[in-house]
């Protein structure tokens, strides 16, 4: 071996890799070559311990034209329009710094969408913090709601949705998923492939620096006291930069000079080159000494690891560089030849001319080690999952409700998404902070409807459940809008997989959500793994965040969240349970995770979804909110909250999990396929005809009216408050927490 | 006594500010403008005893607050005739 | 009527404004590239939002030397039409055709939101359709909207009644409270001497449906549609 | 050689973020901190034969581009040992 073990583990190449690299090579690999080698079989790249598990989601249907495998997933949305759709992680880069972690995620994603020939036109995100009492969570939070918004905002897509959650577990490892969407032709969608011997290689875009380094490695290993020690240059997003590669790609792809292009995004040039090739099936040749360089001195291997942003890779056909290169020179970008694409099959990286790195394409991708990791149930299940009700006491339920309506797990969130630009591209129909996301699609009179949500709460109270009921709030929240769920994709985040209770968590997470996307016939088009989110050995609560798209055939037709008129009746679907387990409450009052996640009937929630966007489409209903944290009565409050009407509901008493626990486990249980909504009393009858007919249980319980918000358990009167009073407590809530100094009581 | 306190990118993270700027210029005619690096900086009005107390609050602030140190550092000028001296934030 | 959209590096909203042009309003409109050097014939120049250059030096601060700003300045001092809507207002201050300059919003954020905002002269091209005082629900969407000026100047501003657009309440009351983002007498929006040239930071373009919330800010479009209209018979 | 622009909002105009700095300070128990104003500076690589060139063209492009004489004045620099002389831009 060439190499000392101390190298190598700094690669995070384990000895057994090492030999299959010789393997692969028939030789010892140069440094640049190990380089190469570490970052394409680092976890992020390689997805050597999620494969096998990926493999079994179903990723076909009607509407796919894009399965997994290319830089997006994309579906078939009507008039020959494609959506073209992803979610990707920026945790690390985020915790290291905030500001530029996550505008570098929103940037990273941006370039996955317009690299297939879509315009981007929608971006939404989940993330997830520690405590806000810390100051360090504070100022994550901040930084990293500063840095979508500084992105987004500038490159001009707007972020019409997210969620955000809180837990202790992620103080040290916060979570910064982004979602973005783009409208393709579906014909002219476009493939990273290298394809055509002799064609000319481009690289175009920022120069190249010694940012980011091993970013890829990074995202592959758990955080220790250390690491900021081994802190590669951070990455600094450049959106100007980005929105003229996004405008002239654009334009580039609209000629038939272009033959494929792919963004540097994780491994840089390195993915981007042995990516494309081996799409193609063929080989790409470059030099390094042609790379545009932003530092001095730097060595094939820095070149070639780098992960500078707002880079982008292009093959271009023979005999019409010019016409691309006019191109990005309006645009004020110098489209350099750094290569051209060979027929060995091989990535070959020379430096002025002499050869650095010779590697097989295959050997790097498709022949990336696979792992079938050990995987145990973790201890903690056992405990946690017992909810002793006789040492807690239930609370009155004024009381709980107005903690809750100011818990930032529940607040609203207004306070984020005003610094982010919703309205640009004139297409938001719904705006964040409304249930899902609207966009219309210009030109058609079809919207799509967005949502990603995860709750981890119940992931790791029972991840196989956990993943379902993640699967189906998306979805559910989609058909809220009237959106018929086409499409999903997913971000799954977890600790550190050789533990084999978390990859347990994993394979649990993977198999429910499989199943669910199945019952609800809905392809998963693609997402992305991230794994070692740990910080210490302590892994953050398991999070697959799925991200779901919805088409709406009628743009007049969506539906709202808030309550829309005077004497409507309000309407309970589905069926209460009084399921307590990893609710809201138990976290906001108790200050516990535990229990079992509620339960989720797969055939109940598909009738369920198909009665919304009918009932929709019938214009049967005026609004309609799915029933998640913090239950009935805090989605009965977010119903009233943005048109200030007030509400005076009944509700029957759900069976009782324990005594003492009737109203509380009525009010703030968190059953699953629950969706309040609100009717003309003249569309009453036929909405639950309707609802008959679909088998859903649907129930009258109350009318929408006045100015406070009115709820009754049996008859008695549990909380009756005033809606300004509830809705300034929702309102301020995290401005509360985050600006002590200048929010309002 | 006036601290000014100078924060900059380090050198090794890219700038896109500075580098718009050096492109802009160059457009207007200056080629003779070879790089240009943006950076900030804080004029703090302190009232300590002494240039060295002024100097040790200027620095505690400069690294709790004023710079961040993953991709920043920063130099500290103190008002008093006495050039200031340059030197990384550390911590 | 046909209106040129002046496209800089960096804008983001020209297809916004392109889009109301011509499928709200049924009017021309035409993407003009900023190192162009021709206005193509068009009868108002419309510089749109978003962030020039990056914002990166200050806003608008690039974008004023493009070429194709000598044109504007030349169609702005013949008296022809001419609007700039956020970014685009930032552009026309920097580049000496509008008085005042932009500081960061008080909040130090960005802010999207839905305001209000009172329109206080109606004789300028672009508000001649609205009714004195008229109360218009329109987004803003912006982290430099402060506007300022010496205080002399501002003064000059309001004798000459050349604040346009006012923040205001949704009863038209003009206070603190109504105050986005701390611009000085509450100035959303301003003219210049010769009333033809008009900035703002509210996005009208982005309220011209029902669908999108608000549709009014199309009354600033059909003012200038009237106001060409009535220029051009006039020519006649 | 090198030339510093270093920009600042006028005394007259309120500078929020120097304010919300301030604050912030103030917050974290640094009292003596009386007032604090914000203000950015460029740094200048300038391929020039002389120190008074470099300064001649730093003016130039601070005056023409770099800062804003509404509510901007400007300070320049250059790195010769020589100390910068202060100076309002104008236009
Ligand atoms: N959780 C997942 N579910 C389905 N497909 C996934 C998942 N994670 C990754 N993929 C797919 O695997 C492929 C490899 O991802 P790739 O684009 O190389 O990674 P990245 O862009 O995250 O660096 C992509 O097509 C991606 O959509
Ligand atoms: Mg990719």
């Amino acid at each position: 071996m060439v190499f000392d073990e101390q190298l190598l583990s700094s690669h995070g190449v384990t000895a057994e890799e090492y030999a299959r690299i010789v393997d692969a090579l028939g030789r010892e690999p140069s440094l640049a070559e190990l380089g190469i080698f570490s970052v394409m079989w680092s976890e992020h790249c390689s997805y050597k311990s999620s494969r096998v598990h990926l493999k079994t989601l179903p990723t076909t249907g009607r509407r796919v034209l894009q399965g997994p495998g290319e830089n997006a997933g994309a579906v078939d949305v009507g008039d020959g329009l494609a959506a073209v759709f992803k979610i990707e992680s920026h945790n690390h880069p985020s915790f290291i710094e905030p500001y530029q972690g996550a505008a570098t995620g929103v940037g990273g994603i941006i370039r996955d969408i317009f690299t297939m020939g879509a315009r981007p036109i929608a971006l939404l995100n989940s993330l997830r913090f520690g405590s806000l009492r810390e100051p360090v969570v504070r100022r994550t939070f901040t930084g990293v709601v500063a840095g979508i918004a500084g992105y987004g905002n500038s490159i001009g897509i707007p972020t019409v949705g997210g969620e955000i959650g809180f837990d202790e577990s992620y103080a040290g490892n916060p979570l910064v998923n982004v979602f973005c969407l783009g409208i393709a032709r579906g014909d002219e969608i476009i493939r990273a492939a290298a394809t055509g011997v002799g064609n000319p290689v481009y690289y175009v875009g920022a120069k190249t620096g010694r940012d980011g380094i091993h970013g890829a490695t990074m995202a592959s290993a758990e955080f220790d006291e250390t690491s900021s020690e081994k802190r590669p240059a951070v990455q600094v997003g450049d959106p100007f930069m980005e929105k003229l590669l996004l405008e002239a790609c654009l334009e580039a792809m609209r000629t038939d000079a272009l033959v494929g292009i792919q963004d540097m995004g994780a491994a840089g040039l390195t993915s981007s080159t042995c990516e494309m090739g081996w799409r193609g099936r063929a080989g790409i040749e470059i030099d390094v000494a042609l790379v545009p360089q932003r530092e001095t001195g730097m060595t094939p291997y820095e070149i070639m690891l780098s992960e500078s942003q707002e880079r982008m890779l292009l093959v271009v056909k023979k005999g019409r560089e010019r016409e691309i290169e006019q191109i990005f020179e309006k645009w004020d970008l110098h489209a350099v030849q750094i290569g051209e694409v060979t027929d060995d099959a091989r990535l070959r990286v020379k430096a002025d001319g002499v050869v650095v790195a010779d590697i097989p394409n295959e050997a790097l991708t498709d022949g990336a080690p696979v792992y079938r990791r050990p995987m145990q149930a973790p201890a903690y299940l056992d405990g946690v999952r017992h909810l002793a009700f006789e040492a807690l006491s239930a609370g009155a339920p004024g009381e709980v409700f107005r903690a809750l309506l100011a818990s930032p797990g529940v607040a609203s969130r207004r306070w984020v998404y005003r610094q982010y630009d919703h309205m640009v591209r004139t297409n938001t129909v719904v705006v964040p902070g409304m249930g899902a996301g609207v966009v219309r699609i210009k030109g058609t009179v079809r919207a799509l409807a967005l949502s990603v949500d995860c709750n981890a709460r119940f992931v790791y109270l029972d991840p196989f459940a956990g993943a379902q009921l993640a699967v189906a709030e998306a979805s559910r929240n989609v058909a809220c809008a009237g959106g018929e769920p086409v499409g999903a994709t997913n971000c799954l985040n977890f600790g550190n997989p050789e533990r084999p209770e978390i990859m347990w968590q994993f394979a649990q997470a993977v198999a429910g959500i499989g199943a669910a996307c199945r019952a609800l016939d809905l392809p998963i088009t693609g997402g992305n793994v991230s794994l070692y989110n740990e910080t210490d050995g302590q892994a953050v609560l398991p999070t697959p965040v799925l991200g779901v798209v919805g088409v709406v055939e009628d743009a007049a037709k969506v539906v709202r969240r808030a309550f829309q008129a005077e004497g409507d009746a309000v309407l309970l679907l589905g069926t209460s349970r009084a399921e307590l387990g990893g609710s809201e409450y138990l976290k906001t009052v108790h200050g516990l995770v535990r229990g079992v996640p509620p339960v989720l009937d797969l055939a109940a929630e598909a009738a369920l979804q198909r009665l919304l966007v009918a009932a929709a489409a019938q214009g049967l209903v005026r609004s309609a909110h799915d029933c998640a944290e913090g239950g009935v009565a805090v989605t009965l409050a977010e119903c009233c909250f943005d048109t200030g009407l007030g509400a005076d509901v009944d509700l029957p008493p759900a069976e009782l999990p324990a005594a003492g626990f009737e109203v509380v486990g009525t009010l703030f249980g968190e059953s699953a396929s629950r969706v309040l909504v609100s009717t003309a009393p003249s569309s009453r009858e036929a909405l639950l005809d309707a609802a008959r007919a679909a088998g859903v249980p649907a129930a009258v319980i109350g009318r929408v009216g006045g100015s406070r918000i009115r709820l009754a358990v049996a008859g008695v009167v549990v909380i009756d408050e005033a809606l300004d009073d509830a809705q300034r407590l929702w309102d301020g809530a995290l401005e509360r927490e985050l600006e002590p100094a200048s929010a309002t009581p | 006594m006036r601290a000014r306190v100078y924060v900059t990118l380090k050198p090794s993270v890219f700038d896109p500010q500075g580098t718009t700027v050096a492109d802009a210029l160059h457009t207007l005619g200056y080629a003779s403008v070879k790089d240009v690096r943006q950076g900030k900086f804080f004029e703090l009005d302190i009232d300590a005893a002494s240039v060295g107390d002024v100097r040790r609050i200027a620095q505690e602030v400069a690294d709790k607050l004023l710079s961040n140190p993953v991709i920043e550092s920063y130099r500290i000028d103190v008002e008093s005739g006495v050039q200031g001296q340059a030197g990384e934030g550390s911590r | 009527m046909k209106v040129a959209v002046i496209v800089f590096p960096g804008s983001n909203c020209e297809h916004d404004a392109e889009f109301v042009v011509r499928e709200v309003l049924g009017q021309e409109a035409e993407l003009v590239w900023h190192k162009d050097t021709s206005l193509h014939g068009a009868d108002v120049v419309l510089l749109p939002g978003g962030f020039a250059h990056g914002d990166y030096l200050r806003t608008g601060a690039i974008a004023r030397f493009s070429p194709v700003m000598r044109e504007v300045e030349r169609f702005a001092r013949a008296g022809a039409p001419v609007i700039g809507i956020c970014n685009g207002f930032q552009v026309l201050l920097e580049a000496g055709l509008l008085p005042g300059a932009m500081l960061r919003n008080r909040s130090l954020k960005y802010q999207c939101e839905q305001v209000h905002v009172k329109v206080e002269a109606t004789d300028t091209p672009f508000t001649l359709a609205c009714s004195p005082g008229q109360v218009i629900r329109i987004p803003i969407a912006h982290g430099e909207g402060n506007y300022y000026a010496e205080p002399d100047v501002v003064d000059d501003l309001e004798r000459k009644r050349q604040v346009v657009f006012r923040y205001c309440a949704a009863d038209g009351s003009v206070s603190d409270a109504s105050n986005p983002n701390g611009s000085v007498h509450n100035i959303a929006g301003i003219c210049s001497e010769g009333r033809n040239v008009v900035g703002l930071m509210p996005h009208p373009e982005r309220a011209c449906e029902l669908a999108l919330g608000s549709a009014d800010g199309l009354v600033l479009f059909e003012s200038v549609l009237r106001a060409v209209a009535e220029s051009s018979r006039v020519a006649r």
